[in-house]
């Protein structure tokens, strides 16, 4: 009956309050700071500002690139991954799973000296971006978004094969076999069966990878340096050292209309086909 | 169009050894019922079959081809589960079409394998449903969309687990139908399994009876149900009452004398205790019609009415029996009846 | 209360605690040695360190300006202008200052603007790799040298050394601070060529020595120390065209109660054994003139009259234009 | 038969040997440099001194304590939210969706400074740790553990939300129909057929939500500011400010080992029950 | 325990109205079978009552309670599902437990709700596999733990969703006896959904015969069977033969005109064209029994072997009749045979 539909919000309004209280109006409140003057006054300078830097709209575009060709590389990789995982033993799946996260367990820096050791000049891969024509300089993958895309990528993609695996753990396995039986090999089924129901689990990570991708600072530092800024760095530097923050958060809250309208596009692009 | 063949196939779950040991040879283009109670093995055999289980010993052979580590979609069937397993994302009609996309050169194109489809749902009459998710349909609705997908691809081995248990008599009989000209037409090689016996015989060129992952008894419907091995295969196969006799031979001529004291003729050549076998619809109530048939009294217990005929649940000598009457008959509990059966319908195991 | 006086309590009791920036690292090994340790001894203080970046210092003063939670803060790009602007800081009377009479002018020229006395000085030269370049650098214009071409390390102007360095660079190009194009056009170029790569933290730069193949880069003469000291083969070379320095500040956060005693640590940072210990560790120049080096160091570190030729900077003009030469860096070096 | 099991770890093969090769090993390498002097010896003085120093033990522990925390609350909030997405019409969930990922796309110091103005000495929160006795200072919640624990569960609910939606949204609802049949209320119901059921993203999404935790240090240090170290933080200080690697790397492995340990006691201690 | 008024309940999924307005009244303690084909509404009708969808309109009561707006679990009721909806996580005995350990205070502590779980498990005989997980079991065992954790709870109402159609003839059987006995025990008002009108007929005290939503007919089985109301509930409950006829009165003496210009004697008093019913098994083949009987010629088209007895698919001008003979019986296709019934074993329907 109706209650049925109901009974769920009762128990989550709270939440839902605490939510907006505890997150939307403070963060909305400072959003907001990016329209005003040190004064106090109102101003749209500091978005003016914003789009005459070509700095700053650069920075921008670049920290929406690497985000989109991160979310789309650690889809690509989750997917088959946690494919994987979810047709393995439990004991396996929870071997695999901490594997995996170990890269989020690890502290930053270990980890970016781990990619700095590996794609540094005197590491393996040195020679690719002289290959690729990314780079002239003898830096390795350092200092170049490949560099820093590959580094992120590894620490978003256990994001995204968690909220995978979720999915694809509920999918009954016979539902593969049926379709094995009707011809299709592992690869058309895991591409015509699997993948589809596992959509709402690759959204859900990719969503998230997103986020996360576009709002990291640190690792894109440490791999990339000075000369790959990133957005979120700039506001980070504008907010704690310039100590700018009308313009950090006139920033931030550009980067959130962005994030928000990629999204949305996604979302409705993904629901078109 | 393709002889399947099956021989000594094992299977276990950890410890519990669920096929024994299961030789069935099914001749290119047959129909062959699996028949048994729930729980004997016949899903998991027809799993076997498909490449969906790992046996754990003996081999199976299509069109002269061991499978037996073949991967699934490389042995050129098509099963239909039990519980259906239709793709949730798809609609009915893409549910049908993945078999043919899934062959993609035999079938043309998007709008050819379409087509296809939509025969394969008019034969289910659910071609009114195409464009409809599987939730959105009643059980018997899915159960029917699961049977148009199997049988889509035109496969050289067809397996269906119980493609008819939820629909009413009707629709069944339909189905039948279908499946039997299908059957003819392609010349498919079909393993069907079912619990019901009257459709088994009704359907099947063959009827593998199980019991507890083994082959009871193999053969024609009407070998099985007129020569049935075992009491098992006796009961299974015709609704029989089984009674504990002890037969004695006296000059060629058997006699079985049962729990009352009575004797009744039979024919056998064995002496001894046996098992004395009487399908209820050979067992009448009332006065014998002729006088070499054999006659004892039993009480009525229990009266259902099943719309052309009413079963009566009897008690003789503490085995009880089941015979029918016609719908007209009015027995209540307590009455006393005579039965009586021909000597020719009574079969004797031993 | 009253009786956790000002002047701490030589005669027992509760130690008084005083909370104080540092930049972590050797430079903290040094501090403590040379003015932790003992001047918790003498005045029965309780000093606790917080590692802090002077960006990071003045971002945290500017948060906490109406319940300060630090006592001293050091700060090395020039933020005590910043923070005596806006009141963050006390000034530092000169009488509270024992050791006022001994120390360099430059150490006590930002008293009366309100900043805090300069504690230590360390120049921003040329780091170099001793094992791969033989001959010692000795001009600003060598890290243009095509021999080292892809081992050159810039440094960020998000890093007071790298507006120090970029500025040097400039002036020997014949810039000056209101013409910084010269300084811009030749190490923008030389990062978007790929020939030089641009770090932004100490850290980075003991990695881009260590695990990025760099034998050469513009900065401070305090961290080639600490480069040696963690195995590196590094040197420290002062051009000929002069050196710009940082100048490391001591200064007594505003609207704390203990800020007598905060002075007092500031005073005795500035002693003679401090210094001398600073210059030891870190290779700072001194600023108290009674100090005496250890001949080891005695040429290496630059002191006495010498000191009068590092170059400093206006911070104000500095704090000024420093956001927009940023924006013009950051462009030129992005890739 | 065999084939069926071996085929998803083909798929996967060259992404676990990338993995391996990609991380394991030179995160490995750089923290086997914690055994290293920077002379290029073995030692073990890295690990003696962080045992002998009551600041670095400490801050260990307050890290240890504040990821359980964070996690357990974590999960109290997850569980209920993601049972009503999960119930939710597809787009009011992806509307919730978007949402509760907001404060991850958020810049962490819009975040932050949002937490400050609420949670701050003038914000309505403020009076809270007078009353529980939490601190003694006049500056609300900043600059105390509670501060942080509430700034950072809100960054890590999304996480686990989404790990345990995606379990969710596979269960079958008729399970939740059958049990309301026999009688078993909402509330049972959730608590004895859906909650079990989402354990495994529950586990997923707090095993990320506790090493997310653990190794973050931004929101730690600007809520919680110098008064609350925690490891993480004291390990990028030690790397980047005091150019420490060695003991950076030793205190990094020692992070590591505590973090494996407690989720291998969970899922051992889960299990059993 | 409690009597169970339906009244007008509608239930539409969007535009598609599966529910029209259906009216249906149980009597505490009786035994109620819903009939009907696939997708008529039976299960959404079920889940109605049990409060789990929510209707478009009507009212639903039980024991004198409207429950119309009542949750679920507040209803006193139980639904045992057609896909079975056993909990995953549990075993066996845990899932059978679940209604016993909801209603806690009264049914004792955990070793009593266990004992009392085994008990239904042994009733459906599964009570060797209480420690089993449920997808460790066959389709029909499956359902038969679903059974027993339906009946566990001793509810007000039990509603049976095809409780039993995974099941072979003799299980079936048994678990028919042991429901009615419950039934009758625990007095259990039962609604019961089955696609197969003869177990509905065995087992009911009512039956409602549904057809596309509505209520096409409710009544004892007898009465359903005897006196149909319509040709498709004629049909539905026997499996009879419909010929199209115009009936012809004079002198108060009814005569039907067959296609083939036969005519029949017929009771009815209306004339003007009306529906022949003949079921199956009153239609005898060869000579009549007696010279009132009609007689008709018709073709051989095909024979079915059913065990006891054989079915015969044969033409009468065009129109497909099924009667059945005895198992010995051996006509094939092409033979030309009398077919004959009693006048009082037609039935018009006008
Ligand atoms: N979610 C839905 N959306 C649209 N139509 C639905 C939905 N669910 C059920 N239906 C339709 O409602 C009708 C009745 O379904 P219901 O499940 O009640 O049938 P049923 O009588 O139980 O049939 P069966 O014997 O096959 O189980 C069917 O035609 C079905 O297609
Ligand atoms: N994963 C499993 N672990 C243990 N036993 C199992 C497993 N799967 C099936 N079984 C057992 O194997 C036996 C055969 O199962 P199967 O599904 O083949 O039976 P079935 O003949 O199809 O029965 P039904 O007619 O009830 O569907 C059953 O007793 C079942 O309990
Ligand atoms: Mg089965
Ligand atoms: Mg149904």
């Amino acid at each position: 009956m109706r209650r049925l539909k109901l009974e769920p919000w009762l128990l989550i309004l709270p939440v839902v309050v605490l939510l907006l209280v505890g997150f939307v109006l403070p963060v909305a409140s400072v959003l907001l700071s990016g329209f005003t003057t040190p004064g106090g006054g109102w101003t749209i300078e500091n978005f003016t500002r914003f789009f005459e830097s070509a700095f700053h709209t650069g920075a921008a575009m670049r920290s929406l690139r690497m985000a989109l060709v991160q979310t789309a590389v650690v889809l690509l990789i989750s997917l088959p991954l946690a494919y994987a995982m979810s047709r393995a033993s439990a004991k396996v799946q929870a071997f695999m799973m901490i594997a995996i996260v170990l890269p989020v367990m690890t502290s930053v820096v270990v980890r970016s000296f781990g990619w700095v050791i590996l794609i540094g000049p005197a590491g393996p891969l040195a020679d690719i971006p002289g290959f690729l024509e990314l780079s002239k300089s003898r830096q390795g993958l350092l200092g170049t978004e490949l560099g820093v895309n590959i580094a992120m990528v590894q620490v978003l993609v256990p994001f995204a094969v968690l909220s995978i695996l979720g999915v694809l753990n509920g999918v009954d396995r016979r539902l593969e076999e049926a379709s094995r039986t009707m011809g299709a090999s592992f690869g058309r089924t895991a591409w015509s069966v699997v993948f589809p129901l596992a959509i709402p689990g690759a959204i859900a990570g990719g969503t998230l990878a997103f986020a996360m991708s576009i709002s990291s600072f640190i690792t894109p530092n440490l791999i990339g340096g000075a000369q790959i800024p990133v957005l979120a760095a700039i506001i980070y530097t504008d907010a704690t050292t310039n100590l700018n923050w009308p313009f950090a958060a006139a920033q931030s809250l550009l980067m959130l209309i962005v994030v928000l309208v990629t999204i949305g596009l996604t979302a409705k692009l993904s629901a078109r086909r | 169009m393709a002889e399947l063949i099956i021989s000594s196939v094992r299977k276990s779950f950890g410890e519990t050894e669920v096929l024994k040991g299961i030789d069935i040879s099914v001749p290119s283009g047959t129909f062959v019922s699996l028949l048994g109670a729930s729980g004997c093995g016949k899903s998991t055999l027809l799993r076997c079959i498909a490449g969906l289980e790992t046996t754990s010993g003996g081999s199976i052979t299509v069109g002269g081809q061991d499978v037996t580590d073949l991967a699934p979609e490389k042995r050129g069937l098509s099963m239909m589960f039990q519980s259906y397993a239709l793709f949730p994302h798809m609609t009915v009609l893409d549910n049908v079409r993945f078999p043919l996309r899934m062959q993609g050169k035999r079938y043309g194109n998007r709008a050819k394998q379409k087509e296809l489809a939509k025969q394969a749902l008019d034969q289910v009459r659910m071609g009114d449903f195409a464009s409809r998710l599987p939730r959105e349909l009643s059980g018997g609705q899915q159960q029917r969309v699961a049977l148009a997908r199997a049988i889509a691809g035109e496969p050289r081995v067809l397996l269906l687990d119980e493609p008819l248990s939820n629909l009413d008599a009707r629709l069944r009989e339909e189905m039948q139908v279908e499946l039997i000209e299908l059957q003819r037409v392609l010349g498919l090689t079909t393993v069907f399994v079912t619990h019901d016996q009257d459709e088994a015989m009704s359907l099947s060129d063959q009827v593998v009876l199980m019991r507890d992952g083994v082959v009871e008894q193999a053969g024609t419907p009407e070998e099985l149900y007129r020569r049935p091995r075992t009491p098992f295969a006796a009961d299974f196969l015709g609704a029989a009452n089984l009674l504990d006799v002890s037969v004695e031979i006296d000059n060629s001529r058997a006699t079985a004398v049962l729990a009352g004291g009575d004797t009744v003729p039979v024919r056998t050549s064995n002496s001894g205790a046996a098992t004395l076998v009487l399908r209820q619809e050979k067992v009448r109530i009332g006065d014998p019609l002729s006088t070499d048939d054999s006659v004892v009294t039993a009480t009525v217990v229990s009266r259902v009415f099943r719309g052309g005929e009413v079963q009566y649940l009897v008690e003789y000598q503490g085995a009880m029996l089941r015979v029918v009457a016609n719908g007209e008959s009015m027995l209540s509990a307590g009455d006393q009846v005579e039965l009586s059966w021909s000597s020719s319908d009574a079969l004797v195991l031993s | 209360s009253t009786t956790s006086a000002p002047s701490g309590n030589s005669d027992g009791g509760a130690p008084v605690e005083l909370v104080v920036t540092s930049f972590g690292g050797d430079w903290e090994k040094a501090y403590i040695e040379a003015v932790v340790k003992p001047f918790e001894e003498e005045y029965n203080a309780k000093i606790t360190l917080v590692t802090l970046y002077s960006a990071d210092a003045l971002a945290q003063l500017t948060a906490q300006a109406s319940a300060p939670q630090l006592d001293v803060v050091h700060f090395s790009g020039g933020q005590e202008a910043i923070a005596a602007a806006q009141g963050l800081i006390d000034p530092v009377d000169p009488a509270d200052l024992t050791t006022f009479d001994d120390l360099s002018p430059i150490a006590t020229e930002g008293l009366e603007r309100g900043e805090g006395p300069v504690m230590q000085v360390t120049p921003i030269g040329i780091v170099y790799r001793s094992d791969v370049i033989e001959k010692a650098p000795n001009s600003w214009e060598d890290v243009f040298d095509p021999k080292y071409a892809q081992h050159v390390a810039l440094t960020d102007l998000s890093n007071s050394y790298g507006l120090l360095s970029l500025l040097a660079v400039n002036e020997t190009l014949g810039g000056d601070t209101d013409d910084l194009e010269p300084g811009l056009d030749a190490l923008g170029d030389l990062a978007q060529s790929g020939d030089a790569i641009v770090i932004k933290t100490s850290a980075d730069m003991q990695q881009a020595f260590s695990a990025r193949d760099i034998w050469i880069a513009p900065y401070s003469q305090d961290y080639a120390e600490t480069l040696r000291k963690a195995g590196l083969d590094v040197e420290f070379a002062v051009p000929d065209e002069g050196a710009p320095a940082s100048f490391i500040t001591a200064n007594v956060v505003a609207g704390r109660t203990n800020s007598d005693l905060a002075t007092k640590l500031v005073d005795f940072s500035l002693r003679p054994e401090a210094q001398a210990t600073f210059a030891e560790a870190m290779l700072y120049s001194p600023v108290n003139t009674t100090t005496e080096l250890s001949s080891d160091i005695a040429d290496t570190v630059i002191h006495g009259d010498a000191l009068s030729k590092l170059v400093r900077y206006d911070s104000t003009v500095l704090n000024e234009r420093r956001a927009g030469w940023t924006d013009e860096w950051n462009l030129r070096i992005a890739q």
